[in-house]
């Protein structure tokens, strides 16, 4: 099974290169083929690969598989070599599957679009790049995944060209994921020199030998790395991307803005968690990103109207959670909640892209309505989507892996009770966004009229990931409740187990707390925008209020700081000096060599007495000077 | 005969410095052309008499070298002054300023 | 004899170009391609005949050394000998020649003869500066690559294109007098030491020279090599030359001549002036850095395609002298794959920019935009372009500018995180490429032709060799490994955090460092 | 030094003085002839018998005739003397003068510190001028000339006299 590993990535690849090399000439048929039959095929690889893994366990706890040598300089020699483990294999799984399905969900959603080749391709080359992000054995090629990655979501967010401002956004995704890859880049270059390797597995084993606990060279290495998952995983202060991603077409916000691509800094983060568990103060700091980024996300998400935007916000919400669970040490819970977030995301993220297809390309939710019995299948998964997202207790996945969160928060050996304070209130928040963008959607009276039902190529993968909602959260029960620990005890093979404070007994009182914010959200919501719209309408008259919301709506206007505090005096100065200062120097040269010249050819008279007065001079001072010396 | 060759060299620059004067002060060309033969005479006493210091022939060889230039030159000059004369109707030097920078 | 007969070849067929180019327009394109052509598989050849036994090599680093006396009576002699950089560069060279040639296949309209006259010749030139091993000879080809490339653009270029090659013209030749000072004033040093008078680069290795007459000489060195790179405050002809100069003229401008500067520092400055660069290196490095953030943002505000595309080499020649500077063999390394990557990815962009310029009859890119639906091919192929030259890994520019930054990191942490910065503008510079070109609104209702076949085999071979030395650059290591062990292994190991081996030890010092900040 | 130098000398220079200084082109001819004569006694004086004598025949004789052609040539009478009268003006000639004699008497200065021993006066005989000449000078000969057949076939063709083209457009071809 081993041997197979290689065709996981190839074969997205493959299927780009068809694509992108002959796209032109192929009917749609076959490009849809082609482009969904690629990843479906990894995706039914990885299982035939993950049963391997799982049921006989190499010696090694990973196959690994070595392509070629990268490059070999000195010591240093990056391999091509793809490596799986049980981390892998989770991250492969959700790839290959949600991309499989998304894939078939494009193949209706993109139908009528003319770049419906180059859709796939740089979808294909996106699963591509992913799955090597996850399958890569040193820093190195995950680098070649990590910036590929970005090469995709900048491609498909600008994939409607035609209009500038999607074509910005693309930019700016690009341009602020590439600060924080810079600094993945810096962090690299420390690896190197403190460990003479780039490969994961002897940075891990070498990493305790080298530095003691709490080193500032750990501290240092951590954050550096972590900058890059900040960027890629658009937490705090590297946010502001995500949400004007949403430009690109939905399937592409599912796959790459919901699912996968944004969750590489968490990949990240829970690969290198040796070196994040060498230093106490990394590892708060990811905890504290966490925190601040759902908190600030869920405010964010409250007020947005276009229905992609709250689902933007939501996810740098969620993945807030993820990081909070990774900086207080609850690895896999925060692989778990990646898994559980891919489904129902992904889910909500298809819904809503088949919504606003119906609804001729309207984002407004408020212009929505009614869409409960005119869409039928839609309304149920988006609700099943919905209640994983407001993590709806015991029969929604999201309550168990979310509720797993709030719990380590407080009880986990980094956690604080102000952390789990804000996760709480962030899944208050969460439950009232997600009503009011269910009730605006769903209920109330239709505002516009339905264009375009959608078919079966895309009601079905909405249906499946919808059961995924509902129920691949039995595969981790909490403690007092089953107590089932399939994922954990998969994980545990490579991430360390999350180590409890001592006499930490009381969960249920936690999942009672959890259990009760949710309602109250779901709760809240319901009487401001079903019971008594009209309170909404009293709220705006206060000034305070309105401009809350305006700072909320705006991002907490993060936009707006780096435009004032970095973009515009950069542009500025770009632009005064698009001239080139340094030119001038040598203009003057010439200026001053031009008037020169200017003034000498003034005695250049025409006048042979002249010249011969000054042959006589030449002679006298000539003569003068032999006199004086 | 004991002789200074100082003397002789004095006359040689006197006379040169004549020419040169002389080259400056006329505007007419006929009259500078007389000039510079009046300094090419100077020069060529300066190496006439600087042979016979030495009791050399080299000096003397110089100053033919000296008349065949001078020669060259005059007969080119002339021919020079002769068209200037035909088209400008004039041998004012300062008339035939066309080379101005 | 492969270097006099390759050089030979390229000198007769720009005559014969040049002669029979007044009978018939068509020949002397025809005879530039085969010369070219013949250049580069002859190369090719002797590349993959050498290969095998590149690595056997372990102390003669010299694959050919040809020599044959000149004027004797001087030290003066024809010496030619090529090592594996030397042989890298070269087939870079027939590699671009002919991308050069089929590029102005049809550009080209008046005086077809004398262009491909001057477009030999040139390549003859850089082709005798990657091989001269005399440093008479090595100045004589310096100012042969010079006056075609005079010509080139002084008569084939666009509006602007008497002052780009008057400018280009007085900054290179200037430095290069300060070149043939230093040169003379080394000649004269080793014949003061030794009795032998002599021109010979291997003789003149090791001279012993006065610390401070060495800064000096090596300064004159350095600047020709720097004006040509070129290095900011050195880098002001560069736009001029390059928005002025035809398609061709920009290829081998980005692909070669600047290479030429770098050549230079790797092949002179480094063996000559040891000591001399060693106390540079700082200083070096500092402005290598400036180049990189300044050409970033200078590119960032440009509207003129090719001067935008211009100041991006400023940027990334910045990473070059970073490297050199850096004595290590990873930089050095990277160093070299910069000058072939940057060659390879820079010259597409400025034949895609000669493409446009052909098909829209503008170079402000302002005037462009929405280009990608009337030509997918080349939206995609500007799209790769752009993404090589912000350094996206898996294609060549990846390799060259990690390995070089890993390098540098090594010599100089502070400078290599701001050189890192430099990625972040080169992302922004690249993308506002493909933004204002490709994406946006269609400007245009006229119909525009995608690339032609000729082009897609001009942008095809370019796209196949960035994408090969983004995944499997090793043959390229490989050959140049024992002339970078060499170099790297130049300097006085007195500074034990540059040059120790053991990894061990590492941590302490670098660790020192970093808690310093 | 001879007393004959002296006198000689004096004639040369003041009838130098009268050919920069005369207003009508043969009068200042004549006086130029006077004073290549009293040179070429000073060559002869210096012990140069053939230089003597070539001055003679060749400046006071044959270049002097070319000029007094010339100047027949050009029929320059009273009319040029009349306008070199109004040329030669005291505020024209002034600056010049000082200008020259500032540079004579830095010669004059320069000539005098140096300290030279008077020398017997030994006589160069034409046989080794000749010998000298068609030896280590025959290069400078045959330079010579070429220098004559240059002047010569320069002369000829300058000489010639072409017609001024009076179309205005084409009036520069016209010119020399």
């Amino acid at each position: 099974m081993n041997n197979l590993l290689w065709l996981i990535p190839v074969l997205p690849f493959a299927g780009f290169l068809i694509l992108a090399l002959a796209g032109k000439h192929l009917s749609r048929v076959w490009v849809a083929l082609i482009g969904a039959g690629s990843v479906s095929l990894s995706a039914i690889i990885v299982p035939i690969i993950g049963i391997g893994f799982l049921s006989h366990p190499p010696a090694t706890g990973n196959y690994s598989q070595t392509l070629w040598t990268w490059m070999q300089v000195g010591d240093f020699n990056p391999k091509i070599t793809l490596f799986l483990d049980a981390l892998s294999l989770v991250f492969v799984f959700v790839i290959t599957f949600i991309g499989a399905l998304i894939h078939i969900y494009s193949a209706g959603f993109m139908a009528s679009d003319k770049d419906y080749s180059r859709f796939f391709a740089c979808m294909n080359l996106f699963v591509f790049s992913m799955l090597l992000l996850v399958l890569a054995d040193n820093l190195l090629l995950l680098y070649l995944g990590w910036e590929g990655v970005g090469l995709c979501s900048y491609l498909l967010i600008g994939f409607w060209y035609e209009n500038p401002v999607n074509g910005y956004a693309a930019r700016k995704a690009f341009i602020i994921t590439r600060i924080g890859d810079t600094a993945m880049a810096i962090g690299l270059f420390v690896i190197f020199y403190q460990f003479g390797t780039l490969a994961i597995p002897d940075i891990l084993t070498k990493a305790p030998v080298l530095w003691h606990q709490g080193a500032s060279i750990a501290t240092i290495t951590a954050l550096l790395l972590l900058a890059g998952g900040v960027g890629k995983s658009a937490q705090l202060p590297l946010q502001t991307w995500l949400p004007d991603a949403m430009a690109g077409p939905s399937p592409v916000s599912a796959l790459i803005h919901a699912a996968t691509m944004v969750t590489a800094g968490v990949y990240l983060i829970s690969r290198m968690h040796i070196i994040f568990q060498l230093s106490p103060i990394a590892q708060m700091i990811v905890a504290v990103i966490g925190a601040a980024t759902l908190f600030i996300a869920g405010f964010s998400a409250l007020t947005q109207y276009d229905i992609k935007r709250v689902l933007a916000y939501s996810t740098i919400s969620q993945i807030g959670y993820m990081f909070l669970a990774l900086g207080v040490g609850a690895w896999a819970a925060a692989i778990f909640h990646f898994m559980i977030h891919a489904f129902f995301k992904a889910l909500l993220f298809l819904a809503a892209g088949a919504v606003i297809e119906a609804l001729h390309h309207e984002h407004n939710i408020f212009k929505m309505g009614g869409l409960k019995n005119k869409l039928p299948v839609i309304f149920w998964t988006f609700l099943i989507g919905s209640a994983s997202l407001a993590a709806l207790p015991l029969i929604s996945a999201g309550f168990y892996s979310k509720d797993q969160i709030l719990w380590y928060a407080w009880a986990a050996e980094g956690g604080n009770p102000l952390l789990w304070f804000i996760g709480l209130l962030g899944a208050f928040i969460t439950a009232v966004y997600t009503t009011r963008m269910m009730i605006l959607v769903f209920w109330g009276e239709a505002k516009t009229e339905i264009g375009h039902r959608p078919g079966k190529l895309m009601t079905v993968p909405l249906i499946v990931l919808a059961f995924f909602s509902l129920f691949a959260g039995f595969i981790e029960l909490p403690h007092n409740f089953g107590h089932f620990r399939l994922f954990s005890d998969l994980l545990q093979q490579v991430l360390p187990e999350t180590i409890l404070k001592a006499g930490m007994n009381t969960e249920l009182q936690f999942q009672i707390l959890a259990l009760l914010s949710t309602l109250g959200g779901i709760y809240l919501a319901y009487v401001f925008y079903y019971k008594q719209p009209q309170r909404i309408e009293k709220l705006k008259q206060s000034r305070f209020v309105m401009n809350l919301y305006l700072f909320w709506f705006s991002g907490w206007g993060f936009d707006k700081l780096y435009n004032t505090l970095i973009v515009k005096p950069i542009v500025f100065m770009a632009n005064v000096n698009k001239n080139d200062v340094v030119d001038k120097l040598y203009q003057g040269v010439t200026f001053i060599t031009i008037r020169l010249y200017q003034s000498l050819s003034f005695t250049q008279s025409g006048s042979l007495r002249w010249y011969i007065m000054g042959l006589v001079i030449g002679a006298i001072i000539i003569l003068s000077m032999q006199i004086m010396l | 005969m004991k002789s200074s060759i100082e003397i002789v060299m004095l006359l040689a620059g006197l006379l040169f410095v004549l020419g040169i004067a002389g080259v400056i002060i006329r505007k007419n060309i006929i009259f500078m052309l007389l000039s510079v033969e009046v300094m090419l005479n100077a020069s060529g006493l300066a190496f006439v008499a600087a042979g016979s210091r030495w009791a050399q022939p080299d000096g003397q060889v110089m100053f033919i070298f000296i008349l065949a230039m001078a020669a060259a030159e005059v007969s080119i000059g002339l021919a020079l002054i002769l068209q200037i004369y035909h088209q400008h109707k004039s041998l004012d030097i300062d008339k035939l300023k066309e080379m101005k920078g | 004899m492969i270097l006099i007969y390759v050089i030979g070849i390229l000198m007769g067929g720009g005559l014969l170009s040049l002669l029979l180019g007044q009978w018939n327009k068509n020949l002397p394109r025809w005879i530039a391609l085969c010369t070219v052509l013949v250049g580069f598989i002859a190369f090719v050849f002797f590349w993959i005949n050498q290969y095998h036994t590149i690595n056997l090599r372990l102390t003669n680093t010299w694959m050919i050394d040809y020599r044959h006396d000149w004027i004797p009576s001087f030290g003066i002699s024809f010496h030619l000998a090529i090592d594996g950089l030397s042989l890298l560069l070269l087939v870079l060279t027939f590699f671009l020649g002919i991308l050069a040639v089929l590029c102005s296949w049809n550009d080209v309209k008046e005086r077809v003869g004398f262009y491909y006259f001057n477009l030999l010749w040139i390549l003859a030139g850089i082709s005798g500066v990657f091989m001269a091993v005399d440093l008479f000879l090595f100045y004589f080809f310096w100012e042969v690559m010079l006056i075609p490339m005079y010509f080139l653009i002084g008569i084939w270029g666009s509006e602007n294109r008497v002052y780009a090659a008057y400018k280009f013209f007085i900054f290179t030749q200037a430095s290069g007098l300060l070149m043939l000072l230093a040169i003379i004033g080394l000649y004269f040093i080793h014949g003061r030491n030794t009795g032998v008078y002599t021109f010979n680069y291997f003789e003149l290795l090791g001279t012993a020279i006065p610390p401070h007459i060495a800064f000096w000489l090596m300064l004159g060195f350095m600047i020709a090599f720097v004006v040509k790179l070129p290095i900011v405050p050195f880098h002001t002809w560069l736009p001029d030359a390059h928005s002025e100069a035809p398609t061709a003229g920009s290829l081998i401008l980005a692909g070669l001549l600047l290479k030429t500067g770098a050549y230079g520092i790797l092949r002179f400055v480094l063996p000559l002036f040891p000591e001399a660069a060693h106390d540079l290196a700082p200083w070096a490095m500092l402005f290598g850095v400036i180049g990189i953030i300044y050409g970033a943002i200078l590119s960032y505000s440009q509207t003129d395609l090719k001067r935008l595309i211009a100041y991006t080499s400023v940027s990334h020649m910045g990473f070059v002298i970073l490297g050199i500077f850096a004595f290590n063999e990873l930089a050095l390394q990277g160093v070299v794959m910069q000058l072939v990557t940057h060659a390879i990815s820079t010259g597409a962009l400025f034949i895609m920019a000669g493409m446009l310029k052909e098909r829209l009859h503008t170079r402000n890119i302002n005037h462009m935009g929405g280009l990608w639906t009337q030509m997918p091919q080349m939206g995609a192929i500007g799209m790769l372009f752009a993404m090589a030259s912000l350094g996206l890994p898996g294609l060549g520019n990846f390799i060259a500018e990690f390995l070089i930054l890993l390098g540098a990191f090594k010599a100089n942490v502070l400078l290599t995180i701001m050189a890192t910065i430099g990625l972040v503008f080169s992302a922004i510079y690249s993308l506002r490429i493909v933004q204002k070109v490709f994406l946006g609104p269609s400007e245009r209702s006229d119909y525009i032709s995608d690339f032609s076949f000729r082009e897609i085999v001009v942008m095809a071979a370019l796209t196949l060799s960035i994408v090969w030395l983004g995944l499997y650059p090793q043959p390229v290591i490989n050959t140049v490994k024992l002339m970078v062990n060499k170099l790297a292994h130049i300097f006085p190991p007195e500074n034990k955090n540059v040059q120790q081996e053991n990894y061990q030890e590492i941590p302490l010092s670098t660790h020192k460092y970093l808690v310093k900040k | 030094m001879d007393i004959v130098f002296y006198i000689t000398a004096f004639v040369t220079v003041i009838s130098t003085i009268m050919v920069i200084t005369r207003h009508n082109p043969v009068h200042a001819l004549l006086y130029l002839i006077i004073s290549l004569l009293s040179i070429s006694v000073i060559f002869f004086l210096l012990g140069a018998p053939f230089a003597a004598l070539l001055e003679i025949i060749i400046y006071a004789g044959a270049i002097m005739v070319l000029f007094i052609f010339v100047i027949m040539l050009l029929n320059l009478g009273k009319e040029t003397a009349r306008q070199e009268k109004e040329w030669l003006k005291p505020k024209v000639w002034i600056g010049p003068a000082i200008l020259s004699a500032i540079l004579f008497v830095e010669l004059f200065y320069l000539i005098t510190i140096a300290d030279v021993a008077p020398y017997n006066l030994q006589t160069v005989d034409p046989k080794t001028v000749a010998i000298s000449l068609f030896r280590p000078y025959l290069i400078g000969v045959e330079l010579a000339a070429m220098l004559l057949m240059a002047g010569v076939v320069g002369a000829a063709h300058i000489g010639q006299h072409k017609k001024m083209i009076l179309h205005r457009f084409l009036k520069e071809e016209g010119r020399l």
